[in-house]
């Protein structure tokens, strides 16, 4: 297993990220419950330890461009909490000055490309990345994260294929919470996703998305052949979704036993606190500090991105150009 | 009548033409909801929940959660139109236009023309529109211009919960393709709607109110605003007619000119971006043909030359609104020539 | 080898269609060369075996969508050879009136519903027709064409999802020259084109698309398939392109010696007579005697075609509605 | 200076600009061809050989042919454009934006406003476009409205040699997405071009000719049938000023009123479709803007709500031209308000 031979800071690092999405995403949630934020989001709750099993091996110049649900890859890549935490309230303070929401978090200076309101936007972008990066003669590698859903996407696969016969160092992370919206993945997702790589002769694998080590394996030897400039890699993660598509979804397409039954089985947090108590390589009291760090941090950005002033009316008409 | 909302007109619009024509079907993301899973069947009937129900009566080989696919579906909905059946395909944002614009507009919209009228496409596209909701940039835009510029396809574009019924009756019973926009925050509003089947039919403009100082031309959720800003004006002792054109291809020339000349002023609020957007159109029909009854500048009320953005504050002000509209009429009656 | 047992009738038929496409493709060429036809044309010519070997076992309410390069499939599913001709040269007696051309000829009263001008524009449409079928319960089968550089495009991989989950009885002919315009496949197909099927779950098979008989053997199984609501198929079919990519094209991206070898070598008309006089199915006077009938007929569509007049200019405006 | 065809101050605009800077790539079907094959590389150089010769002088990493997959490149394009490339994509003809139109006006086109402006995304898709090859409905349409309508996008028309190279050059070098349309009827026409590199920038429109009695604005090709027609006209003592906005967006609004101000009449010439095109947008700002000089109705020469016909006859037809647009000018001077 490789993954327990992370150092104690990287554990420490991982479990914090993961922890800060599981909160930030349960916060949201409360907070559009009550309607203090506006619009809609899509919670990452559950599928923690995709994005920060990933983008543990990313640096800052490593890109990854995101989907819809796309919080959790935005902290896992080094976003700003408080920033985002404010965009989502809309406000002038947000990462993206309250000019995109919940579905357009994104930082470039963290190779944070964007969160996407378009099912399958962000492969073709992920490759440009990938594409800036080879043509550059530079190493960084970049990510297109996609749901089970978004594999089915034309652009996805047409990504997919560019990718392959342009060896380029991109990872396709297709992250399987088993549906897209209210529709289960089996019904409208033929065959075995790994397979749609195979038959590109593109490398691939197919991983548990509830367990951080597992993850952190597969990704790693993705992003290291794709430094290596060997090409891209699919990534199958098996992973839950643990609220509705949106927040606010009724979410009764799925019994209760079953939802009761994913949040008790399938959560990556306790597992991973087991397996580094387990090893002895953190203490629990290490891991509820973080919790109550990452608990504290929320609670701050919340505050501020409450008392924070909206965008001027006048931010309406600037930054469609650089120059008009 | 009775009193129903937007959303169950629509509704009852499906019910009735599904019911009516086995050929009609209706396809879509989670128009039922919970296909393959372990709940509740038909458990969205659409983002929207306008599609509900219609599982449970037709059955799952005439309502047809789909993939995410929307070229796919949607180019098999334009096939399945010209062999014989009338879908219903539903995008759920037409933001999402982008990803099969190519089986809208270059294969549905010109079958007929190309092969030389041969080809008969019974197509409904229904899709959301419009900002309003907090959705941001990707899922708020208007983009009725884009298809009212391409020739073979019908834009309709509802404003009241009867128009909606009447509207998409009429486009399901309609032997051209036809994109059917539903502005999402109209949806809860509530009309008078009857209870049978009825049609609504294209190209008519349906006159909202009579006024001789000038015209206001608005579309869907815009007519409301229009509507507002003429009690508005009406305090102040201007008068006007309200016009909502329902369908923008085709589009009514005969009662927009009429009213235009009636009034002499004209101010035009569309939802949509302002270049090459609906409200350029109206305007350069009537600055052409009926330029010698004009007594003022033909005045838009447009959203502004930028994305929709997030922030509430920001998004109220992107939306075109009744004190701008008001603001546009009074500066065209107050024209002076000099 | 099955398809010998066709009756004489049938080869005979199967020989017609593909002569008769063959002619007319090289007297559509050396019509453009002397300018006597508008616009551009992408020709068929060395394909005939894929078209025809399908095309056999379809009948008119059987449905098909076609490509660019679309004159073989139209002639093999049994439009007009006049009509089409004169549609080319842009005359009022076209099979659209002159409004569509070479790249839109259809004919639905014959199951073709359309060639295409876009690259993967027919998939979705041919899943419809298979809809279509489905639905009211028909045993119809559709068929979409496409090269092996429409293979990439994302319509076309979307279909294929969509055909193999609602098991459409649909057919996803790949017709595999070795080129997307002047690119070589190889350098832009990723993978094994079977194996797109494959990792859907989707029957599959290649086949030599010189050899009428495989084909029309692949295609058999294909169709009856889909006729027992078994679902789609994709076939590979790999084919010579004896011209460049449209009439005009210098195709001087492929070498003389490439272009004579392919030619001489990978030709299915010499091989189909050798096959059935060898099994003394026909007799060669027999075939002659097509060939002969074949050049007269595409000698009258052209004189016609040429005589025909041009639409009245009353009829720019029609034909976009039903009604307006 | 020397003449050089449209095709060749593309050419030349491309190999100065990727000379000039190491981050400039083109990209697209065929840019090269050849690749993969047995025989000549570089064999195309484009569909219509404006690229032909930056493969041998820039590399297949600078030049690539990629798969026939307009959604992948176009967005790779603009992904590599946030990340520091500046990609010259091309889209064979712009007819083909319908499968990849998401990536251009959801994706490169937002970004900046979405992440509140801190994307910068220098990219260029060059396309052709525009009817007159008997390339039929699929192969020929104009277009260029739909991308005016998008916030976000700058779209570039030029019409001459000289302002292809200058105007294609600011694209590569501008910060903003450009969509630049070249109409394929004009590659083979000559015009004296520099042999040096020079920018012709946005939003700067040309004055081709003057003359008090009206003003004809048009775009692209149309611009040589306005001159054609102004010509005629000028034979009946009808003096014509031609406007070539050059760029619709951004659109000199300014020198457009002036023109309008002056002359009092105004028609405009458009290739597109009428609804919500080019001639609408352009009229409607006149309406508003300059109503007060005008003396005329605003006439609009377009194409008709047609797709675009094969038959040369038809295509011909379709097309506006010199005739069609002196006819209007005089219906304009003939004007007298009843
Ligand atoms: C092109 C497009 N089609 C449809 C949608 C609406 N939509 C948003 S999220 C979603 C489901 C996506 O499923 P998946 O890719 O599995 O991601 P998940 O939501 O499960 O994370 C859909 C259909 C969209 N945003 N874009
Ligand atoms: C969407 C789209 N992109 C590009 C083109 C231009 N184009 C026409 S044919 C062709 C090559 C198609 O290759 P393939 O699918 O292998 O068919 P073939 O020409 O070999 O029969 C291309 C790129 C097009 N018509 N449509
Ligand atoms: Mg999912
Ligand atoms: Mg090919």
């Amino acid at each position: 297993m490789t993954g327990l031979q992370l150092s104690r800071e990287e554990l420490l690092k991982a479990y914090r990220l993961m922890r800060m999405i599981r909160v930030f995403e349960d916060r949201v949630s409360a907070e559009m419950a009550s309607g203090d934020i506006p619009g809609n989001t899509h919670l990452y709750a559950g599928q923690e330890a995709s994005a920060v099993g990933i983008c543990l091996h990313l640096s800052e110049s490593d890109r990854i461009a995101s989907t819809h649900r796309g919080h959790g890859h935005c902290i896992a890549k080094g976003c700003d909490v408080d920033g985002m935490m404010a965009e989502i309230f809309g406000k002038d303070t947000g990462i993206c000055r309250g000019k995109g929401g919940s579905m357009h978090i994104a930082d470039l200076s963290k190779g944070m490309l964007g969160a996407n309101g378009i099912v399958g936007g962000a492969p073709p972008i992920a490759c440009g990345a990938a594409l800036t990066s080879q043509i550059l003669g530079r190493n960084d590698v970049s990510v297109a994260f996609t749901g089970d859903g978004g594999i089915n996407q034309g652009t996805t696969a047409e990504s997919m294929n560019l990718a392959q016969v342009w060896k380029l160092p991109v990872i396709f992370a297709v992250e399987d919470n088993g549906f897209g919206e209210a529709t289960a993945s089996s019904f409208v997702v033929a065959g075995e996703i790994t397979k749609r790589a195979e038959a590109l002769g593109m490398a691939f694998a197919k991983v548990d998305g509830v367990d951080f080590f597992a993850v952190h394996e597969a990704a790693g030897e993705a992003v290291e052949r794709a430094r290596r400039g060997e090409g891209p890699t699919l990534l199958h993660i098996e992973t839950p979704r643990y609220y509705g598509h949106f927040s606010g979804d009724p979410d009764n397409y799925r019994t209760a036993e079953e939802k009761a039954a994913m949040r008790r089985d399938r959560d990556c947090l306790p597992r991973f606190r087991r397996r580094v108590t387990e090893a002895k390589l953190l203490g629990l009291d290490e891991l509820d500090k973080v919790d109550a760090e990452v608990q504290a941090a929320i609670d701050q950005a919340v505050a501020s991105a409450r008392s924070a002033p909206q965008p001027a009316l006048s931010s309406l008409t600037t930054d469609v150009y650089v120059r008009y | 009548m009775a009193q129903k909302s937007f959303r169950q007109a629509l509704n009852e619009a499906l019910h009735h033409e599904m019911r009516r024509d086995p050929n009609v079907i209706v396809l879509g993301e989670d128009v039922a909801g919970g296909s393959g899973a372990s709940g509740q069947k038909d458990a969205w009937g659409g983002a929207f929940g306008v599609t509900k129900g219609l599982l449970g009566a037709f059955g799952p080989s005439r309502v047809r959660d789909t993939p995410i696919t929307e070229s796919a579906f949607v180019g098999a909905a334009a096939g399945a139109a010209m062999t014989g059946l009338r879908p219903v395909a539903e995008i759920m944002f037409v933001d999402f236009l982008g990803v099969c614009f190519d089986q809208i507009f270059n294969q549905a919209a010109k079958f007929r023309y190309m092969f030389g009228g041969k080809a008969v496409t019974p197509l409904v596209i229904r899709a959301t529109y419009g900002a309003g909701t907090r959705s941001a940039s990707q899922h708020s835009q208007a983009l009725y211009p884009i298809f009212t510029h391409v020739p073979g396809l019908k834009v309709v574009i509802p404003s009241s919960p009867y128009d909606a019924k009447g509207l998409l009756i009429q486009a399901i019973r309609d032997n051209d393709p036809v994109i059917f926009l539903e502005n999402k925050v109209l949806y809860d509003t509530v009309g008078e709607v009857p209870d049978g089947a009825y049609t609504v039919p294209f190209g008519e403009a349906h006159i909202v109110r009579e006024g001789g100082d000038a015209t206001i031309v608005a579309l869907g959720r815009m007519v409301h605003f229009a509507r507002e800003a003429a009690e508005i004006l009406a305090a102040e002792g201007i008068d006007c007619t309200v016009l909502d054109p329902r369908t923008t291809s085709p589009l009514d020339e005969d009662t927009l000119l009429e009213m235009a000349e009636e009034t002499g002023r004209v101010v035009i609020v569309d939802e949509a971006n302002p270049r090459c957007g609906m409200a350029a159109d109206i305007s350069s029909i009537i600055a052409e043909k009926a330029f010698g009854a004009l007594k003022a500048p033909i005045m838009k009320v447009t959203a502004p030359h930028t994305p929709v953005p997030y922030a509430p504050n920001l998004e109220a002000a992107y939306i075109p609104d009744a004190k701008r509209i008001a603001d546009a009429v009074r500066k065209a009656v107050a024209f002076k020539r000099s």
